[in-house]
């Protein structure tokens, strides 16, 4: 420790040595414990077909959980996703009940959850309301267009190609959805982690007013950022809607909050400015084990419910305690 | 070798449930060696049951009798069961016939609906209006009654049905639209909930509204949930078939289909125990039992029993 | 030195071997302080010298890792801001501590407003004692008023008076001037007068020497966190104060060169808006800075965020290099080659939670990324040439950007822009919280950069830098462009009367 | 004109648009008695949303109190199962819920984690209890005591007693935000933490008297809800965290804390609850109730917003005149 220096370093920090304190590192020994435990305590945990089965548990939602990360470390927030996947798989039914073919299917899907990222986008960045409250709002109007189209009736019978979406497997037990779940967390690695747009995510989560001082386009950033979000929900909407077969206006209620749980946990800062993609993906996984490794021990779902609460909390908070006490 | 059986519930917690899971461990201890698995999601979505079936899959169970948050979102999970080699039924609220090998109805959907409106009816000799308040729009057994109802309206030809409304199977959802069809309707004479969250809260707001004996409440509701109720006049009488039979039966059944005791096949019977035998029509549904209509006379017989 | 002090009055308040160290820097390395009843003591020190740092020590808002406070020569602990009023310390603080939403009056009196019998909060006497206090510094400003209606300098005053309506014995006050104006200066200059006369010790923290040299009695100089001596004001001299602080000699500190004034870059004609600026016209040539004088609130750094693509002029056109732009975001601004360094740092400037390196490329990244993809390496040598230039005082260059002194903040916003290799920059009170050696390296800068082309506009409120760094310059007043002098008319007096809108004739 | 300016004037008068409109098609909405139904009904959204409200100026946001309100509610009718009398169930359960709101507190406070991420954590977790505590079993009506049920339906001069106790609350919060040195504390603390410190106001624990507070609210409204809906299960008043946080954007508290009032946290509640009592009186099809409430969130949050830009500063002389 020295006071500040008159020479700088003529290099950055290593990466590596910053990795092994890192989050991340928190999160994949939580990951390998619970798995180790799940194990332990059911013989059927380490079947190749039932760990595939138990991927459905995150995949879908883990899709929007990076796209919500970008949002989320650039400042904002999207609860209305849960609600676009309702709006996208109906506007999907009727797509399908006119007559589409399934390519046609799937593009409605995944255009309609472009409109709604887009809607919620120029309430946020156009008008400049506040994100949070905007998609409270939109997260009753999109469910509620949901409702008033299809009422109680349900949409079914999508053609058998589609089927391949949410209930197909690409390889032996590797789903459709686990694919599309790898891509998408490479894509949005790549996105937030690699690239210039990614950097001027960070710096608008930090500091939006400096950002713009700083010649970004800020509003810009927030607005493809909800597309983002918004096509992410089309294409959880796309397997969802597949996996079910069918669409009724109360499909993925909840989600909004799942999502959220799964970018948090993932240690991206609710505040803005900080998190990664890997922790996303580290947290999803995490998720997905403790669902499954409890719902093969028959624990009621709001038992597990408990246990993710804790753990999002004792996660954040253990290091925190004992940092504290040790001080 | 034991022969598990995974009796899934819409969700944890109703009393409806609780009192089937009951009648499904009767039935287990009737026939030795069958474990009863008792599960459901905490609340009633049908991505929350699939997540329960596929755990279910997992430990391999031998059987799976489901009653459904929804009918046709469970089937791909459903059929990929069957595909494992486990044999699934549905029962109470049922799933499209590709996800389950037969369906049990508590009782036949034409006579659930031509008793509920019945009920409301026996109470206005000079006719009136009636509203229905059912649970969540998408709950398909409730659907199927209304639209049975629909079909024998022409037989009450006074009776009116001014109002479908869903109280989502919430309390106080429930509660604020009895109140509602109370405050647009101000001649209204009956409310019909086929649901026993909603006949509960109806009855509820009616006797906070000042209108018992104005309103009368009925459809379908459980006797120890109803007792107090019918006690003080909001509800004259309402109908329920017996839980703790359905939820024997369905663990009968299940037991006759995965021990290949039985096949389900359009025609077959089946037998179930002590509630006798079952025929599977041609959709492979078929019906335990009459609903049995509960009332001052009866309630107090049946409120300590479910 | 030191033997002068036994023969004065004893300290009110002493610091002794005061130790505060922050991950991987170590702010304070074991300094002493004292100040006395009725002396104005002046701290100075370099940008991160570790002045603001004593000041939440003495405070109650950080807690030293060693070293004692000496009360009336006991010992005594801070342990929060609450401990150090009762103590009978107060503070200005070097950045505004204040409150929106909350009245003039609720600002004054937060935290020890007073109540009533039944424990309320005693509205009608937390009134009229801010206006009392008001009132008493010379500010006429209603109690109110809701504190985000009001302008800068009048917020600074009401954090004077939050100051004083704690019955203190030790005034802090940590470069209290950099936002007031003129009058509002002159002002406090009384005010501290009468402070010292009512027998307060009063500690006085600035870079500007020529109000040290007015106020102060005694003075202490710390250089990276360490005390490197004290003494009375008399027969102190400003070149050893500074030889002290920088540890160096600085002779001249505004190092205009001279630079052949080209073609215009930048022409801008009938710009309004409709409540901040009327009818600016000016012409700006490469290798020329424009200097912009004005009183605080004059509207210089709206109409130089208006040209910056922040605010859209209702009316109006610029010109750059020869073509008509409208420039409607700060993205298309720096298209063009205009680029502006703005006033308030901490808001606009620095992007608190991101690395100096990653601050000085961020408008640059379309440069520094190859397709969309970040080049690390070449994002850390930018930032390195350019925060070498500005001789920026870090731990590394991956340190975030919020660990360092207000001064090297501005370092790097500075460099920001420099990298990415404008037209014409707008600097918007540059040296504002700067100490003496930097600013001597971003004038040289300056200097550098005009006499290679570049067309550079400076706004500042301190005459001495206007003038000596500036071949033109236009003076603000309310909005609207009051006067433009050049040459031998380039005087301390035009300024300050076409500023405060004076007639010559009237003041003759 | 300059009342018009007022976030509360305009929200008010959107209210009276409201009910107008609602008038003209269902003209007994507006009598009294039904007015004070809806009062009724909205009393629980606006205890919560007041105690929503002062967590919301600390610059934090509690997503448990709906689940707080739940356990609260469920342990005041295991208490009254148990045949506890009501004079020690109320002051147990507002114990209890401040003791909730307390665990959130102290989590933000001492551990410094984000507030949104400690109460979706609590959230889940208070749900969780209630099924631990009671296998998942309701609690029904003829369950509860008459005492119990009685409480929040006795009317007073015209208005059951669930109504007075939230305009009971709403005058007593609005005192002590408005002349309780806590109080000013909470804009302090939102509007500028930083500076707080340096007032002496100790962010952590005002934050954590905020989250005491909501808490305390959402035990108090747990119990009343049980009693008035007479029913107690896991998921009673699921997903109405949302609608108190709703009630308090319309209502004019900025989200992103320091300002707001309790008048516009109290009629961005009553907002809510017109419309979700109007609608179906109305007659509108269920199917589209959703969407409407969805856009008139929207809409309000837009008008407020727009309504509260920032003029920028007024420098020139001619333009601070016109004002
Ligand atoms: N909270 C903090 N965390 C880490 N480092 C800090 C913190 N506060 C101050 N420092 C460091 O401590 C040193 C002293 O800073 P301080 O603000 O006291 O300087 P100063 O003398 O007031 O400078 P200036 O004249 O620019 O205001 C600087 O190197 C700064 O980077
Ligand atoms: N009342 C206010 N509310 C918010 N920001 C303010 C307020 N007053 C000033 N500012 C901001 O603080 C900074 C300094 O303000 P200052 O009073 O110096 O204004 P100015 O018009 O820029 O003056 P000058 O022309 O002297 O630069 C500016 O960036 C300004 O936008
Ligand atoms: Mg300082
Ligand atoms: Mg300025």
């Amino acid at each position: 420790m020295t006071t500040a220096p008159r020479h700088i370093p003529d290099r950055l920090t290593s990466p590596a040595a910053r990795a092994l304190k890192s989050w991340e590192t928190l999160l994949l020994v939580v990951a390998v414990t619970i798995f180790l435990l799940n194990a332990m305590a059911s013989p059927y945990f380490l079947d190749p077909w039932n760990l595939s089965d138990a991927s459905f548990n995150f995949t879908e939602k883990a899709m929007i959980a990076f796209a919500m990360a970008m949002l989320i470390v650039a400042g904002e927030i999207d609860l209305s996703v849960g609600a676009i996947i309702a709006l996208a798989s109906t506007a999907m039914g009727m797509a399908m009940s006119m007559g589409a073919d399934m390519p046609m299917i799937v593009l409605v899907g995944l255009g309609t959850g472009l409109l709604c990222g887009a809607f919620n986008g120029a309430l946020v960045a156009g008008l400049g309301l506040p994100s949070i409250v905007v998609t409270i709002g939109t997260m009753s109007l999109f469910r509620g267009i949901s409702y008033i189209v299809l009422g109680d009736a349900a949409f079914t019978g999508y053609p058998a190609s589609f089927a391949w979406f949410g209930q197909g497997y690409v390889w032996w037990v590797i789903t459709v959805e686990l694919v599309i779940f790898a891509i998408a967390a490479l894509v949005f690695g790549l996105l937030l982690h690699r690239t210039s747009f990614g950097r001027t995510v960070y710096a608008i989560g930090n500091n939006a007013t400096a950002a713009r001082f700083s010649g970004i386009r800020v509003d810009r950033v927030r607005f493809i950022l909800f597309l983002l979000t918004g096509v992410m929900s089309g294409v959880a909407a796309v397997c969802l809607t597949s996996r079910l077969g069918s669409t009724r206006p109360s499909i993925a209620s909840g989600f909004e909050l799942e999502v959220v749980t799964i970018v948090v946990l993932g240690g991206v800062s609710i505040l803005g400015g900080s998190g990664t993609i890997p922790g996303v993906v580290l947290a999803a996984i995490v998720m997905g084990l403790v669902t499954f490794g409890l719902g093969l021990l028959n624990v009621p779902g709001i038992v597990m419910s408990i246990v993710v609460g804790a753990l999002l909390i004792g996660v954040i908070a253990v290091p925190r305690l004992i940092s504290k006490l040790r001080s | 070798e034991t022969v598990r059986i995974a009796l899934v519930a819409k969700a944890l917690g109703i009393g409806f449930f609780e009192a089937a899971a009951k009648g499904a461990e009767e039935a287990a201890a009737e026939l030795g060696d069958v474990e009863i698995i008792y599960t459901g999601p905490t609340d009633t979505t049908a991505e929350g049951q699939i997540e329960v079936l596929n755990s279910l899959i997992a430990q391999r169970v031998d059987a799976i009798a489901v009653s459904a948050n929804d009918t046709d979102a469970l089937v791909p999970t459903l059929k990929r069961a069957m595909e494992r080699g486990i044999t699934v039924i549905s029962w109470d609220s049922g799933v499209a016939p590709e996800g389950r090998q037969m369906h049990l109805n508590p009782s036949s959907a034409p006579l659930i609906g031509n008793t509920i409106i019945k009920l409301a009816a026996d109470h206005l000799p000079d006719g009136g209006q009636v509203a229905v308040l059912s649970a969540t729009s998408t709950s398909t057994n409730q659907n199927t009654w209304i639209a049975e109802m629909q079909k024998v309206m022409g037989d009450y030809p006074n009776i009116e049905v001014v109002a479908t409304v869903y109280g989502d199977d919430l309390a106080d959802k429930s509660y604020r639209e009895a109140q509602g069809l109370m405050q647009s309707y101000p001649d209204l004479d009956a409310i019909i909930a086929p649901t026993s969250v909603g006949i509960v809260a109806a009855a509820q707001a009616v006797t906070d509204a000042g209108k018992v004996g104005q309103v009368n409440v009925t459809g379908l509701g459980l006797p120890s949930e109803m007792a107090g109720h019918v006690k003080s006049g909001a509800s004259k009488s309402f109908a329920i078939w017996n839980p703790i039979d359905l939820g024997y039966s369905a663990a009968m059944i299940a037991h006759a289909l995965a021990t290949d005791a039985a096949t389900a096949e359009p025609g077959a019977t089946i037998s179930i125990g002590r509630m006798g035998e079952v025929v599977l029509d041609e959709n492979g549904e078929a019906a335990m039992a009459d609903p049995f209509t509960y009332d001052a006379s009866n309630i107090d017989e049946f409120s300590s029993i479910f | 030195m030191n033997s002068e002090q036994s023969a004065e009055a004893a300290p009110v308040l002493s610091l002794r071997g005061i130790v505060k160290t922050f991950p991987g820097v170590r702010a304070l390395d074991g300094v002493q302080l004292d100040l006395f009843p009725g002396q104005v003591t002046a701290l100075i020190g370099e940008n991160g010298a570790g002045k603001s740092t004593i000041v939440k020590v003495l405070t109650g808002i950080y807690q030293p890792d060693e070293g004692q406070i000496l009360l009336d020569g006991a010992a005594v602990g801070f342990p929060d801001a609450h401990s150090a009023q009762q103590a009978g310390v107060t503070a200005i603080h070097q950045e505004t501590v204040l409150f929106d939403e909350l009245t003039v009056a609720e600002n004054i009196f937060i935290g020890h407003a007073p109540r009533t019998r039944w424990g309320l909060i005693d509205r009608r006497a937390m009134r009229e004692r801010a206006s009392e206090i008001l009132r008493s510094i010379g500010a006429s400003i209603s109690p109110g008023a809701r504190l985000r209606d009001l302008g800068i300098a009048s917020r600074h005053l009401v954090a004077i008076a939050r100051a004083l309506s704690v019955d203190a014995r030790v005034v802090i006050m940590d470069e209290p001037t950099a936002a007031l104006s003129h009058k509002e200066i002159g002002e406090l200059y009384d005010l501290v007068e009468t402070l010292k006369r009512q027998g307060k010790a009063i500690l006085f923290i600035s870079h500007k020497f020529d109000e040290i040299f007015r106020i102060a009695d005694r003075w202490t100089v710390f250089r990276d966190g360490a005390f490197v001596g004290e003494g009375r004001m008399e027969g102190t001299t400003e070149a050893e104060l500074v030889r002290l602080m920088v540890g160096r000699r600085v002779d001249q500190i505004y190092p205009k060169r001279p630079a052949a004034i080209g073609p215009p870059v930048l022409t801008v004609a009938g710009y309004s808006h409709p409540t901040e600026f009327e009818d600016i016209n000016f012409t700006l040539h490469a290798g020329e800075i424009l200097g912009f004088y004005g009183l605080v609130g004059a509207g210089r750094s709206e109409v130089m965020q208006s040209l910056f693509g922040i605010t859209r002029p209702s009316k109006g056109a610029c010109r750059i290099a020869g073509k008509v732009r409208v420039l409607r975001t700060t993205a298309e601004a720096v298209e063009a080659g205009i680029v502006y360094v703005p006033e308030d740092r901490g808001r606009q400037g620095a992007v608190k939670g991101l690395p100096i390196f990653q601050n000085v490329t961020l408008p640059s990244l379309a440069r520094t990324s190859r397709a969309g993809f970040l080049r690390l390496a070449e994002e850390f040598r930018l930032a390195r040439d350019y925060t070498r230039r500005l001789d920026l005082r870090a731990a590394s260059l991956d340190q975030d950007i919020a660990l360092l002194s207000g001064g090297n903040q501005q370092k790097v916003v500075i460099a920001k822009w420099l990298a990415t290799r404008p037209r014409v920059i707008i600097l918007d009170e540059p040296t504002k919280g700067i100490d003496i050696g930097s600013k001597a390296a971003v004038h040289d800068f300056m200097s550098e950069l005009a006499g290679q082309g570049l067309a550079v506009i400076m706004v500042s409120s301190e005459i001495p830098e206007v003038l000596g760094m500036s071949d033109r310059v236009i003076v603000m007043r309310e909005g609207r462009i009051a006067g433009e002098f050049a040459g031998p008319t380039m005087t301390p007096e035009n300024l300050v009367r076409a500023a405060v809108g004076i007639d010559r004739r009237e003041v003759a | 004109m300059s009342i018009l300016k007022s976030r509360e004037a305009v929200l008010a008068l959107a209210i009276l648009a409201l009910l107008i409109l609602i008038a003209g098609r269902f003209p007994a909405f507006v009598t009294p008695a039904n007015l004070a139904r809806v009062l009724t009904d909205t009393s629980p959204l606006i205890l919560l949303a007041l105690g929503q409200m002062a967590v919301i100026l600390t610059k934090c946001i509690d997503l448990s109190v709906a689940a707080n309100l739940a356990l609260c509610g469920m342990v005041a009718a295991l208490m009254d199962g148990a045949g506890v009398p009501l004079v020690v169930i109320l002051p147990a359960v507002i114990a209890l819920g401040a003791g909730l709101g307390a665990v959130n507190g102290l989590l933000v406070w001492k551990l410094a984690i984000p507030s949104i991420v400690v109460t979706l954590g609590t959230m889940t977790i208070f749900r969780g209890t209630i099924f631990l505590l009671t296998n998942g079993a309701w609690i029904n009506a003829h369950q509860l005591s008459d005492a119990f049920k009685a409480l929040p339906r006795m009317v007073i001069l015209g208005l059951p007693v669930m109504a007075w106790i939230a305009v009971g609350a709403v005058a007593l919060i609005a005192l002590a935000v408005a002349r309780l040195p806590l109080g000013r504390a909470l804009y302090a603390v939102g509007g500028n933490p930083h500076a707080a410190g340096y007032a002496g106001i100790s962010v952590g624990r005002t934050q954590f008297a905020a989250f005491v507070l909501a808490g305390a609210l959402a035990g108090l409204t747990g119990y009343l809800w049980v009693a008035r809906y007479a029913v107690a299960y896991v998921d009673i008043a699921r997903g109405f965290e949302l609608d108190v946080v709703a009630a308090c954007v319309i209502g004019g508290i900025a989200i992103a804390g320091g300002a707001g009032t309790v008048a516009g946290a109290v009629m961005g509640a009553l907002f809510l609850g017109i419309i979700k009592n109007a609608l179906p009186v109305v007659g509108i099809s269920p199917f589209w109730q959703m969407a409407i409430s969805g856009s008139a969130i929207l809409i309000a949050i837009a008008v407020n917003t727009l309504a509260r830009r920032d003029p920028g500063r007024i420098i020139l002389k001619q333009a601070e005149a016109r004002t």
